[in-house]
């Protein structure tokens, strides 16, 4: 799944100069990411993303990995003054970037996913995570024998507190006495960490885990495998332990990135902070892989239910981006 | 027989050459001294012979045979041993772990203590270089440091033993030891080099002298076939004028130095100096004589403020100067010679001129408001340079680059340049050869005719026998006794205080 | 928090410690090696991931686990020889080289790993499998955390031990210490300094890249970019802290595993504190350690200085 | 210069060999790393952008080397000058070129006071600097890390970062729409100031011979412990003010990862500059024009932004060895005199 950042040099096109005509393509596609291209997490949805949208339109793609925050508004600079007409930037550090620079171009858009700027030219795409934290803790209550789950996370940010909360949110709305633990390791690079974190989880009785540590949910996984118990990871960790991975957040910021490119093309993109949820197809789960026969017909019922739910408006899941301590 | 010939040893460094076609010829159960200015190659031309240098041109054979040695391992392996002018000694380490360094003692790999102890006993018996093998290097005295060197070399059945300047370090008593030793194993058949600036030292000891001038062969000749004043001559190339500069008669003025029982503890209270008393007055100069390690260090120190007494009192010109700190003290009149200059006294990384303003670059005329006045600097330092010939490229050259005899001028130039009231020189002429030693010994006693005060600590007692109006023995932090330093004066009397002896018991 | 004084908790949290400490000493006894022999190589971080890289790709390239430590061990020295032949034969300053180490590494092993992640997607290799030793095992509170760990980590500590032996009792050992003191004086006695160096250094690249390999062999089973995540500067805090000695290391490397394990276990008990207070703990812990042992300098006294011979 | 000639060409060859292996084309990558650099005035201006923290930590460095001090703690020092400038650019009620300046002498003093640490454990209890320095950069980014997700947190939203500094508050843009900023000639001045403070003062001569020959100082009555502990704090005071001029001048926010690893790459800078302060500048600027090259190699062509670490690297090896050849011939020579003997 994972493309790698080899192929960029063939993403580039062929070898002409710096000031190729706009006219050859329906549009010009930048994408900036503060990790490297081939993260097997987080820069690899976007990367996976714009990608795909290349085969899908005619469209020139090029991007920039390992984005310093003091460097981002001058690569956003550069592209633009190349007259791209797309411009992402995949966290929500760019946000001051896209400002600045949009007001100087303004016949270029810029979308930062995960973001909380707007402008006329410079959209948020921004994914109600907190909606896919709560299905898996509606999951793993449902799962647990102990009575005891956990999540793991990275960072602590908007972005990965929510997703965590709402964890705990769905876990109670379906048991009220179930224990959950959280966790974060402070980095999306320390799998060690990771590890550690889910083991203090699993020595504690934990049965079920949640990762929200981007690549680092691959020891966090690992654990979950050594000790036999569940997991849910992102993307494509299911691969990892097909036998402890119940099933991840498929994709989900793949099609973030995918709607942004699709509205540019077709001319429908506005300024502003869009979000998208499960209602908008944007968000998703995996299937369950190979522990389909493991999981109670009652609790996929459950899940599928809960996430309809959620579609209609029936559950709105409160959105907290500040760790709570309960 | 011949044990060693080095012929046409020719060695370059950028921009010296330090051996220029030098033979050497060492017979069997023969003390070969080695002669020669500072610079002239004398240990250049060992460390060739040992392996740490390589000649650029030349040849040795050993026992006849020619040889190549390209590490000192290589030169140890056949029965080479060398005493280097600064120790190899690791410090955190005990004796006999040196002595074995590098070694495949018995119970190889493993360190057997108790048989290796057992068979240095045997080695320490046979010379008499008696060391506590558990103790650690750092715990030793100078002395016995030497005597682990030669141990180390013995131990590794050395036939051949050099020894650089060892006597540079000795007290009278023990060179007198050293040389004891030497015989005996010049008895048992071994061959010893000798590397000394003290010709009477060479004289005494030696059977057979080779001297070097600027790299190259002068002479060699039979010990007994020369006098000391032809070998001075050899080495420097010119006739050496001896006791120029006379100390003229003067009775010497007020105090300008008093201590007063003052004392010094070290870090777990022990007494460093322990109820010193002292005077030092105008137009004199007072040796403190004594075996190195006794205090000396400590009381020169603290006298120029670099340690703090722990008791007594020390009077200036009158004045108690507990309170001063070094720069306060140098401004009033006191300078120092330290006798470590690569420790204490020179920034060997720094150039000349650096180095001669370490005491004043901060007052004026060198620098106004902070900002160095660049010309004034180069003038006066160019001048003192000149005034105590310095040899040097030139100003800007660095001082670790120097011979020591010309960085020792730098810190006269420095030190006596100011004109001090009080001048501590500290084994002023350590490792200096004979033409500056007696450049620095001028100094002082001009130093002292103009009506200044220096104070003398020396561990050569003939040094301190030549220069003092008066002696003061210090032994174990404590000051045996002063004595007025007239011709009937004995060494044997000052060797006996140096010894720790009562000036009572003495003169009983 | 009479939770953590429970037998399961403390077991488990032992266990735990061992774990997490095991790639620092490996990395910190190769580097206390290194130390003794006059070599600082602040670049063990490099030898690190240089280890973790290349014994990951080994292993999933040979389906070997054995040839994957090989590889990293290998990885590792190479890195390390890197630093030594700067700072021995260009008698360079050991802390810049280290400095240009970690640099070249991280750029070197991320861009190998693009290339094999392009021709064979997103790899993964398993990890070694734990040898409980019969009877040990159970001992109450430390059989988990001694005697029940893979095979590396059984090796590791029969290295330590034997270490602990190397440098108390044998002529090697002190041979070893003297370089690091005094390298003229060790010359002078005819010990090969420059070939000693080196072999410490190699030894101290073996190490680290055992240390990287086991981080990815022995528990994760993936590599990314930047995977050891900083633990090869903690391997320098943990010389100092172990007085650069092997006991000392060993226990060093367990009291920062300790306080990592410990970190997880807080936040599993739901005991919050500011998470980068956990991150940051670590450090913090070494700079007050650093504090602790500072009465007993224990730097070797040439350490950091290139020895030339032929200067004086 | 066949030595510079030849190391260029290596270093040439191995930018190729891993622009080919990752698929692409090295001349159409040559071709973007010099327009990049010299094809328009915004990659230009971008150079000396790039260049000022490196001049203001690599300043730091060289004073902190050439007194003994070895200072790995830029990055830490850094972040605690950003630090203490953000929280007076924003919280100070005073008008904005009172805030900057006074942010300007705050950084100084926050960087100082993090050098100032390590240097005096080293000082007073023999603590090597080497590792405390490192880890005083993670304790830095700690703090930093607990600040910007508390007390100084942008209450408008809840990302881990500071509020946006206002423009008055800011360093004034030099060449508008490019980034270039005061900060690069408050960096150079800083480079003039200190080449004259450590060449015609006293307080230079002090700095340097206590770095020299501590024990020699000090007999010779130079307030050495003054010295060094000085020269500590005006190598994290300068490492502070890089922190001061990323804020102020390009980030106008306090959040994670603002030096992105300048406090390392400006040993490297001390070290090719041998320590002489004007040299700084031009080392600066080139590790600079090296990375925008290599950004704008990577922006068009999509080549891994490895290949820049391998590439400084190298050099950085390369230079590191340019002794080799006559220390190669020192060795041969020793022996074939061997031989001859
Ligand atoms: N390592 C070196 N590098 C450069 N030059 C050196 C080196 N060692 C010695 N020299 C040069 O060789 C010459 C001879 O030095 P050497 O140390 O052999 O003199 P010496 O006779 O032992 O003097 P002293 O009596 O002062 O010990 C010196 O003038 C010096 O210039
Ligand atoms: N590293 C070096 N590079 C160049 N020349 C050197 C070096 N070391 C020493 N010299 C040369 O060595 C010569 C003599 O120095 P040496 O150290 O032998 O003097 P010294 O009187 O023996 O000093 P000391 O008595 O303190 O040992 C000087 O002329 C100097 O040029
Ligand atoms: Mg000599
Ligand atoms: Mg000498």
């Amino acid at each position: 799944a994972c493309g790698g950042s080899g192929s960029g040099g063939s993403a580039s096109g062929s070898g002409s100069s710096g000031s190729a005509g706009a006219g050859e393509y329906d549009a010009k596609v930048a994408l900036c990411l503060v990790s490297p291209a081939n993260d097997g997490a987080w820069s690899s949805y976007a990367y996976n993303a714009v990608m795909a949208a290349k085969e899908l339109y005619n469209i020139d793609v090029k991007y920039t990995e390992n984005v310093k925050p003091t460097d981002m508004e001058a690569v956003f600079t550069d592209y633009a003054a190349q007259g791209f007409d797309l411009i992402i930037g995949h966290s929500f550090s760019f946000g001051d970037a896209a400002l600045a620079v949009a007001e100087r171009y303004p016949d270029v858009s810029f979308a930062i996913i995960d973001g909380t700027v707007e402008a006329d030219n410079v959209a948020s795409y921004n994914l109600k995570t907190q909606e896919s934290g709560y299905i898996q803790g509606v999951l793993a209550a449902a799962m647990s024998k102990t009575g005891k789950i956990g999540a793991v996370a990275g960072v602590e940010g908007p972005a990965i507190i929510k997703v965590a909360e709402a964890y705990k949110v769905g876990a109670r709305a379906q048991n009220p006495d179930i224990e959950v633990m959280t966790a974060y390791t402070g980095s999306f690079d320390d799998a060690a960490k990771s590890k550690e974190a889910a083991q203090a989880m699993i020595d504690k009785g934990a049965d079920i885990i949640m990762g929200g540590a981007n690549q680092s949910n691959a020891g966090m996984i690992k654990a979950c495998e050594e000790a036999g118990v569940y997991c849910m990871g992102e993307l494509d960790q299911q691969s990892l332990a097909p036998q402890n991975v119940l099933l991840c957040n498929l994709s989900d910021i793949e099609n973030l990135v995918a709607v942004a490119v699709k509205e540019v093309v077709e001319g429908t993109f506005s300024g502003g902070i869009h979000e998208y949820g499960y209602a908008d197809n944007v968000l998703s789960l995996t299937d369950y892989g190979e522990l389909d026969g493991e999981v109670p017909q009652e609790v996929k019922d459950l899940v599928t239910e809960t996430m309809e739910k959620i579609k209609s408006g029936e559950i709105e899941v409160p959105r907290i981006e500040q760790i709570t301590n309960d | 027989m011949e044990l060693l010939k080095m012929k046409g040893i020719t060695k370059e460094f950028p921009g010296v050459i330090a051996n220029a076609d030098v033979d050497l010829t060492v017979e069997e159960g023969q003390i070969h001294a080695l002669l020669g200015e500072n610079g002239a190659g004398k240990t250049t031309l060992m460390n060739i012979l040992f392996g740490l240098y390589q000649a650029d041109r030349g040849e040795i054979f050993w026992k006849g045979e020619p040889v190549r040695f390209r590490t000192p391992g290589e030169a140890i392996l056949h029965g080479i041993g060398m005493v280097h002018q600064h120790f190899m000694l690791v410090r955190n380490m005990t004796v006999l772990q040196n002595i074995v360094l590098g070694l495949k003692p018995e119970g190889y790999p493993f360190l057997d203590t108790k048989k290796i102890a057992a068979q240095l006993s045997e080695v320490s018996q046979r010379y008499g270089l008696i060391v506590d093998v558990n103790k650690k290097i750092e715990q030793l005295s100078v002395g016995e440091q030497q005597r682990v060197e030669i141990l180390k070399a013995l131990y590794r059945n050395a036939k051949l033993l050099v020894l650089d300047e060892p006597t540079a370090v000795l007290t009278p008593q023990e060179t007198r030891e050293l040389f004891a030793i030497l015989r005996s194993l010049k008895a048992d058949g071994h061959s010893i080099i000798l590397i000394s600036h003290h010709l009477a030292e060479i004289m005494e000891v030696s059977d057979r002298i080779t001297v070097l001038r600027d790299g190259r062969n002068v002479a060699t000749v039979e010990t007994g076939a020369c006098t000391e004043s032809q070998l001075s001559q050899m080495m420097i190339g010119r006739e050496l004028h001896t006791d120029t500069v006379e100390r003229t008669a003067m009775e010497p003025g007020e105090a300008t130095l008093s201590i007063r029982g003052l004392s010094l503890s070290g870090s777990r209270g022990t007494p460093l100096l322990d109820g010193i008393d002292l005077e030092v007055r105008r137009g004199e100069i007072v040796g403190v004589a004594g075996v190195d390690g006794n205090g000396q260090g400590y009381l020169a120190e603290t006298i120029c403020g670099i340690r703090r007494q722990s008791g007594g009192s020390i009077l200036y010109q009158g004045k108690d100067i507990a309170k001063s700190g070094i720069r306060e003290r140098f401004r009033m009149g006191i300078s120092y010679i330290p006798d470590d200059r690569h420790r204490d006294g020179l920034v060997l990384d720094a150039d000349v001129k650096d180095n001669l303003l370490l005491r004043s670059y901060y007052a004026a005329p060198n620098a106004k408001h902070g900002i160095f006045q660049r010309r004034q600097i180069e003038s006066s330092t160019a001048a003192a340079m000149e005034k105590y010939d310095v040899r040097a490229p030139g100003l800007s050259a660095r001082v670790g680059n120097l011979s020591g005899g010309n960085q020792q001028k730098i810190i006269l130039a420095r030190e006596i340049g100011v004109e001090p009231q009080l001048l501590i020189a500290m084994q002023p002429t350590r490792g200096l050869d004979i033409g500056a030693s007696e450049y620095v010994h001028e100094q002082l006693i001009a130093c002292r005719n103009s009506g200044k005060s220096v104070l003398l600590i020396s561990t050569d007692l003939e040094e301190i026998m030549k220069m003092s109006d008066r002696i003061a023995v210090i032994f174990s932090g404590k000051i045996m006794g002063v004595l007025k330093n007239t011709p009937d004066l004995s060494v044997e009397t000052i060797g006996l205080l140096m010894g720790g002896h009562k000036l009572e018991e003495v003169r009983a | 928090m009479s939770e953590f004084l429970t037998i399961g908790f403390l077991t488990t949290f032992l266990s735990a410690a061992v774990r997490t400490a095991m790639p620092l000493m490996c990395a910190a006894i190769g580097e206390d090696v290194s130390e003794k022999a006059g070599i600082i190589n602040v670049g063990i971080e490099a030898v690190m991931i240089g280890g973790a890289f290349f014994g990951f790709a080994g292993a999933y390239l040979t389906d070997s686990l054995l040839i994957g430590f090989l590889c990293g061990m290998l990885g590792g020295l190479l890195f390390s020889m890197l630093h030594a032949f700067l700072s021995i034969y260009m008698r360079q300053d050991q802390n810049v080289a280290g400095v240009a180490l970690n640099l070249l590494a991280t750029g070197i092993t991320s861009y190998l790993f693009m290339l094999l992640v392009n021709a064979y997607g997103i790899p993964q290799i398993p990890t070694l499998s734990s040898i409980p030793i019969p009877g040990l095992c159970r001992i109450p509170l430390i059989g988990e955390a001694l005697f029940n760990k893979d095979i590396v980590t059984y090796i590791v500590f029969l290295l330590i031990v034997a270490m602990i032996f190397f440098f108390r009792r044998t002529v090697w050992g002190m041979s070893l210490c003297s370089i690091g003191e005094n390298p003229r004086a060790a010359d002078t006695v005819g010990l090969p300094v420059y070939r000693i160096q080196y072999a410490a250094a190699a030894f101290n690249g073996i190490m680290g890249g055992l240390g990287g390999a086991y981080l990815l062999l022995g528990q994760l089973g993936v590599f990314y970019e930047n995977i050891t995540a900083g633990r090869g500067y903690i391997a320098l805090a943990v010389v100092v802290f172990g007085k650069r000695n092997p006991l000392g290391i060993f226990l060093a490397s367990l009291f920062f595993g300790a306080a990592d394990a410990l970190q997880f276990r807080m936040q599993a008990l739901g005991i919050t504190l500011p998470t980068q207070l956990f991150t940051g703990l670590p450090y913090l812990l070494t700079a007050l350690s650093l504090l602790i042992v500072a009465k007993r300098n224990s730097d070797p006294a040439a350490l950091g200085k290139p020895y030339i011979r032929t200067s004086r | 210069m066949l030595r510079l000639g030849l190391q260029t060409a290596a270093v040439l060859v191995v930018a190729v060999l891993l622009i080919l292996v990752a698929g692409a084309n090295p001349v159409e990558a040559g071709y973007y790393f010099v327009y990049g650099i010299f094809g328009n005035l915004n990659g230009f201006a971008e150079i000396m952008v790039k260049a000022t923290p490196l001049i203001f930590v690599g300043l730091g460095v060289s004073v902190a080397f050439s007194t003994g001090f070895f200072n790995i703690g830029g990055e830490g020092q850094l972040y605690m000058g950003a630090l203490v400038s953000a929280m007076i650019a924003l919280w100070l009620p005073a008008p904005g070129f009172v805030r900057v300046i006074l942010s300007v002498a705050a950084s100084f003093v926050a960087g100082g006071i993090w050098a100032f640490i390590p240097a005096f454990l080293k000082n007073r209890m023999g603590i090597s600097e080497t590792v405390n320095t490192i880890m005083f950069n993670y304790i830095a980014t700690m703090i930093l890390g607990i600040a910007i997700r508390g007390f100084l947190q942008d209450p408008s939203d809840n990302l881990p970062q500071s509020a946006r500094i206002g423009v008055e508050a800011s360093l004034p843009a030099l060449l508008p729409p490019t980034r270039l900023h005061l900060g690069f000639v408050i960096a150079v001045a800083c480079a003039l100031l200190l080449w004259f403070i450590m060449r015609r003062t006293t307080l230079g001569f002090e700095l340097r011979i206590s770095g020299s020959n501590r024990r020699s100082a000090f007999c010779t009555g130079i307030p050495v412990q003054r010295s060094l502990l000085l020269a500590a704090v005006i190598s994290g005071g300068l490492a502070g003010m890089a922190g001061m001029s990323e804020l102020l001048g390009v980030q106008r926010r306090l959040l994670e990862n603002l030096s992105g690893g300048n406090g390392y790459t400006a040993i490297l800078v001390a070290l090719l500059a041998r320590n002489h302060p004007l040299a700084v500048v031009a080392v600066s600027i080139g590790f600079a024009a090296l990375q925008v090259g290599a950004n704008t190699m990577q922006r068009q062509m999509g080549i891994p932004a490895s290949i820049v670490s391998i590439l400084t690297g190298f050099i950085v090896v390369m230079i590191l060895s340019k002794e080799f050849v006559r220390i190669y011939r020192e060795h041969k020579r020793q022996k074939v005199s061997v031989e001859q003997v």
